[in-house]
């Protein structure tokens, strides 16, 4: 097992694309995305409509370096839209080798 | 000439039954794929009913009917900004954003005018399902316009990239490449193999149109708690938009295009309805600084229900009166 | 009068195919979406149908079925009660939650009942359909009534927030909105505008059942496994309990309202029936210490597949039988 | 960054509703709510069918202070209808200012 | 014989537009659960037809038609295995995944052939049907097998309980329940209760295929950034195993089967589709260590359009040249 | 609160069965699915299509003991598959008695 940082973001899904070319710039080893989320926070509820317009769920696992580089990279998208990040220490399993 | 009983047919009763479904706090909910699939289905039927029709309409009057379906999607926004910023007194960017859903328009309610003439077994001309195809997209970019010169400046670099890339959405977006599509299958793919694809597509439409109101009834009566949010002056803003907006169809159709009162109250409709579909992501995208609350309510809580239960009868009423 | 042959209707054997798909462990699935969205079509289809049927119909005679429908949805669950708190000697939360499925309805089994008196050419009366929308509510009430007193008072706080509730969500209910909805819109609307929603509604109403009926299959056969938590005596109240409802459908069918032999067999269907759509998560929420796992083994893997396979023809016979 | 406790609640999607009312009551600045989830718990498995019934999964973020009142109020909850509920320790990327 | 209007036909034309929607990146997309729900209606539509078609035919040329699929089913794979590893020199378990896809058909790639057929007025044989049904499985089975005897020993425990699973799922995959069940029901279903299933199952499917098209054009598309992974030879192979396939196909129907134009043209497409549903997450549990982007670009980035575009016409004219 | 290990796995669709049979025998007591995840790894971008293949996220909460079982069970299927399974600290709010 390696200690690495896991990192959540919840987003609206029209800035999906505006996280993942980040996260493929910074050259994360990946990330996992859950649709279809809904929440309440301080741009009100946000969807719970079927015209679109909801959340997404990120989980991205990486070390301590990257993460630092997708904080940052996340705070200015967040500044713009709204959104929240939460980051926690976990463990990866490793299974190569 | 306009009775009670023109608003009894399914489609305005569906979508009534939806409002009333939310306002009693029903627990009835559509699941959202079923209304992405009607919509994704409408968009199809109405782009193959007007590529057939329209592969009838000489080249002329289609080039009419296109040039004024640019200018009112440039033009109308123009107004309604003038208006929210002068009058209404809005910030610039949320006048913004909510001058580009006016400027758009709503395929939910061109539809509920299409069954209200049809119902009454009034013609009306095959020109408004292309101006309701190109009118998508010209809005889209005037909001962006108006938003870049809110802020003074054509925006840093990433505002520049979200506007490029927005361009490109606006002429690209899901309906209009669906509509657009659909028009040129219907006007080119042989007639004997298009007759089995119409039961689908044709015979099917009123009742998946009634279906798509009941939700659309629904997600409108939704928004009723952000009245209060929006203010009495956007509120009357929500009603006389699509007002302005109709009076300007109803005389370019009657004196410029030269329809009869089917196609001028289409038209009207077009005009005065606002999108709620394509336009709203497009606009959270590009003017993250305006609030969601706002051009939602307006169009989906206010204009819309508005459109649907009392503007159309109105317009048709008006295209009646003009054209006598 | 009855033969096997009366069997072989698609909507019976696609329910037979998605339990045999299911037996086999077939990876086959439906979305949820589409389920949902069948049952949607099929309650507003039945709704438009009873509409324009009971336009008919009148006053008389509607208010008789009413009525009945009434009594039966507050008396059925009392009888269900009584016999299993007292023969199959279930604990009484269990008891009042079982009790109330049997006391609503399954739409699916009505349809299926409908599906195989119009493949026998049997006409049927309309007002089986007003009963289906009346039948829903008095079931959940009861419920509820029968666990407030089992647990010996009208509950604390929180139970009593949760029933009022529970009486509010039992008349705004997604499925009785829909059908009494669909109902006054079939009956009102204008009939030129109504007939442009019936290939949709009405044409493919047999096709789409069939499809809902395959997924039906599939849920009640994945119950199967459930069997064994439930126990021999509860096994056979599944089996007994539509018997004696559907008695007592055919003897009021029959006496009081006076039905012939098709209008007998719905009511028998409808008293023999158990919800397994609206019911289950209302008993979840009144009763949580009841066990779904009964309660939906009962009504989904065990009644509701007896039903479609025995007890609609074996109904129908009764029926057949007792008018004659 | 601020040091928040990460809540997470596994409940049946029925009783949302009266999570979310307790959590506007409480007042916490924001939840996300990722619909359609099921699993496997003492009340066996929940929901592998399509109609209904299944398990929503609840994130929120708040201070340690709130955290307390959140979890007394889901305390009741599942007591009465069970599903689970579950506290880390988390950083939350601040992006105003 | 051929001209470029047979194939403005609204299936392949819809193929386009989704195909040419994805390549210019628009927004536009279909729910998941859309998808899934059209196929699961185009298979039960395909089998009730088949299975009404099918009881008019004689058991011998029926059997015949059986075991022609199998060995088709079992051969193909072989050939396409020998291949890869001969000349294009895949890896051995990426050899035996791909070989799985190409012994296996597309339905809606047959579904297409079917259209072309219906929109030139070419009559055809009902046996292709039963022949899509069987030719799901036998393709998996031998992915198995090469893929053992690739690794050289009959699997480790995991792999040995992953092949039985495999086998059971082979014949009671969802695609073959649909499809043998439906043409169950077609075949020995009440007519006059079948009719009442026609307009769903029947009359709107050419419609419902247009709009699955539509998806899968875009799916299709989707691949082409894929398409530099898979390299010139195995791209090469994706266009020339169809042919191949194709050849196999027109020279068994002309020749073993007896079927005229249309027969010939149905089964050359069978023999040249690839699966792209059914088999890419079979061989995945099955051969983890092969490459999905390799197996599924293939399969449904290239072979399925240019079965589509090129191949349909290709083999119609074949078998129009073969039989006179 | 009970001190647990929170495990969260992503994995393909179709290898849910084989880890959820190997949940039941190791004995957890339950285990959350979020269906239709998609994601980008190792194995390339997992499902932005519409052909199945996708992703499902699963969530367990099970003391130490477990989580060590459960770890050496996923480790396997993580080999041959690909997916990720990340460890952490959390809470487990105790609702019962
Ligand atoms: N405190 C929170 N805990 C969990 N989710 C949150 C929280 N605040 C915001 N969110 C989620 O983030 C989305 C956007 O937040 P906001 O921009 O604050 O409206 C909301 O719709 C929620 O889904
Ligand atoms: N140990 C666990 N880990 C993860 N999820 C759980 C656990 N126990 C229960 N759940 C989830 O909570 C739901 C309700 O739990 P229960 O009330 O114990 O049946 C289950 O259906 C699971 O989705
Ligand atoms: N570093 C990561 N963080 C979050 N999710 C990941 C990560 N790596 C892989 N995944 C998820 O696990 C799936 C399978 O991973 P892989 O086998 O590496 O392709 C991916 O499709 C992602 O959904
Ligand atoms: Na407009
Ligand atoms: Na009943
Ligand atoms: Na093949």
């Amino acid at each position: 097992m390696r200690a690495v940082k896991r990192i959540e973001i919840i987003i609206e899904e029209i800035e999906l694309e505006n996280v993942t070319d980040e996260l493929h710039r910074i050259g994360v080893a990946g990330y996992t995305v859950v649709p279809r989320a809904w929440g309440y926070g301080t741009h009100g509820m946000r969807q719970d409509n079927n015209l679109g317009m909801g959340n997404v769920y990120l989980v991205i696992a990486c070390d301590e370096k990257q993460s630092q580089q997708v904080i940052e990279a996340i705070r200015t998208i967040l500044r713009r839209y709204g959104g929240i990040c939460l980051v926690s220490d976990a463990q990866w399993v490793i299974h190569e080798g | 000439m306009f009775s009670l009983s023109s608003m009894l047919i399914p489609a305005i009763m569906f979508f009534g039954l939806g409002f009333l479904a939310q306002l009693v706090r029903s627990d009835l909910k559509f699941p959202p794929e079923l209304t992405k699939s009607l919509s994704i289905y409408l968009l199809i039927g109405i782009g193959i009913h007007g590529g057939t029709e329209i592969a009838k309409v000489d080249a002329t009057s289609a080039m009419g009917a296109i040039l004024v379906a640019l200018g009112l999607g440039f033009g109308l926004p123009v107004i309604a900004y003038a208006l929210l910023c002068k009058i209404v007194r809005v910030d610039k960017l949320n006048a913004a954003a909510i001058a580009a859903h006016y400027g758009s328009v709503s395929a939910g309610t061109f539809l509920t005018a299409v069954a209200f003439l049809d119902a009454q077994k009034i013609v009306y001309e095959s020109q408004p399902v292309i101006m309701l195809a190109i009118m998508e997209s010209p809005a889209i970019i005037i909001g962006l316009v108006l938003a870049n010169l809110a802020r003074n400046n054509s925006g840093n670099g990433h505002q520049q990239r979200v506007s490029r890339e927005l361009v490109h959405d606006a002429f690209t977006n899901g309906s209009v490449m669906l509509l657009l599509g659909s028009m040129l299958i219907g006007a080119t793919a042989q007639p004997a193999a298009l007759e089995k694809i119409t039961p689908f597509f044709s015979t099917m439409f009123s009742g998946a149109l009634s279906l798509f109101l009941l939700d659309m009834g629904m997600e409108a009566s939704r928004r009723i708690g952000d009245f209060k949010k929006v203010g009495p002056s956007l509120l009357v803003f929500g009603i006389a938009m699509p007002l302005i907006g109709a009076a300007v169809g109803i005389v370019i159709g009657h004196n410029i295009l030269g329809f009869g009162v089917g196609g001028i109250t289409l038209l009207a409709t077009l005009a005065a309805s606002a999108s709620y579909i394509a336009v709203p992501p497009a606009m959270r995208l590009a003017i993250p600084e305006a609030s969601p609350a706002l051009f939602l309510t307006l169009s989906l809580g206010v204009t819309f229900p508005f459109n649907v239960a009392l503007g159309i009868p109105l317009y048709y009423s008006a295209a009646h009166w003009i054209t006598q």
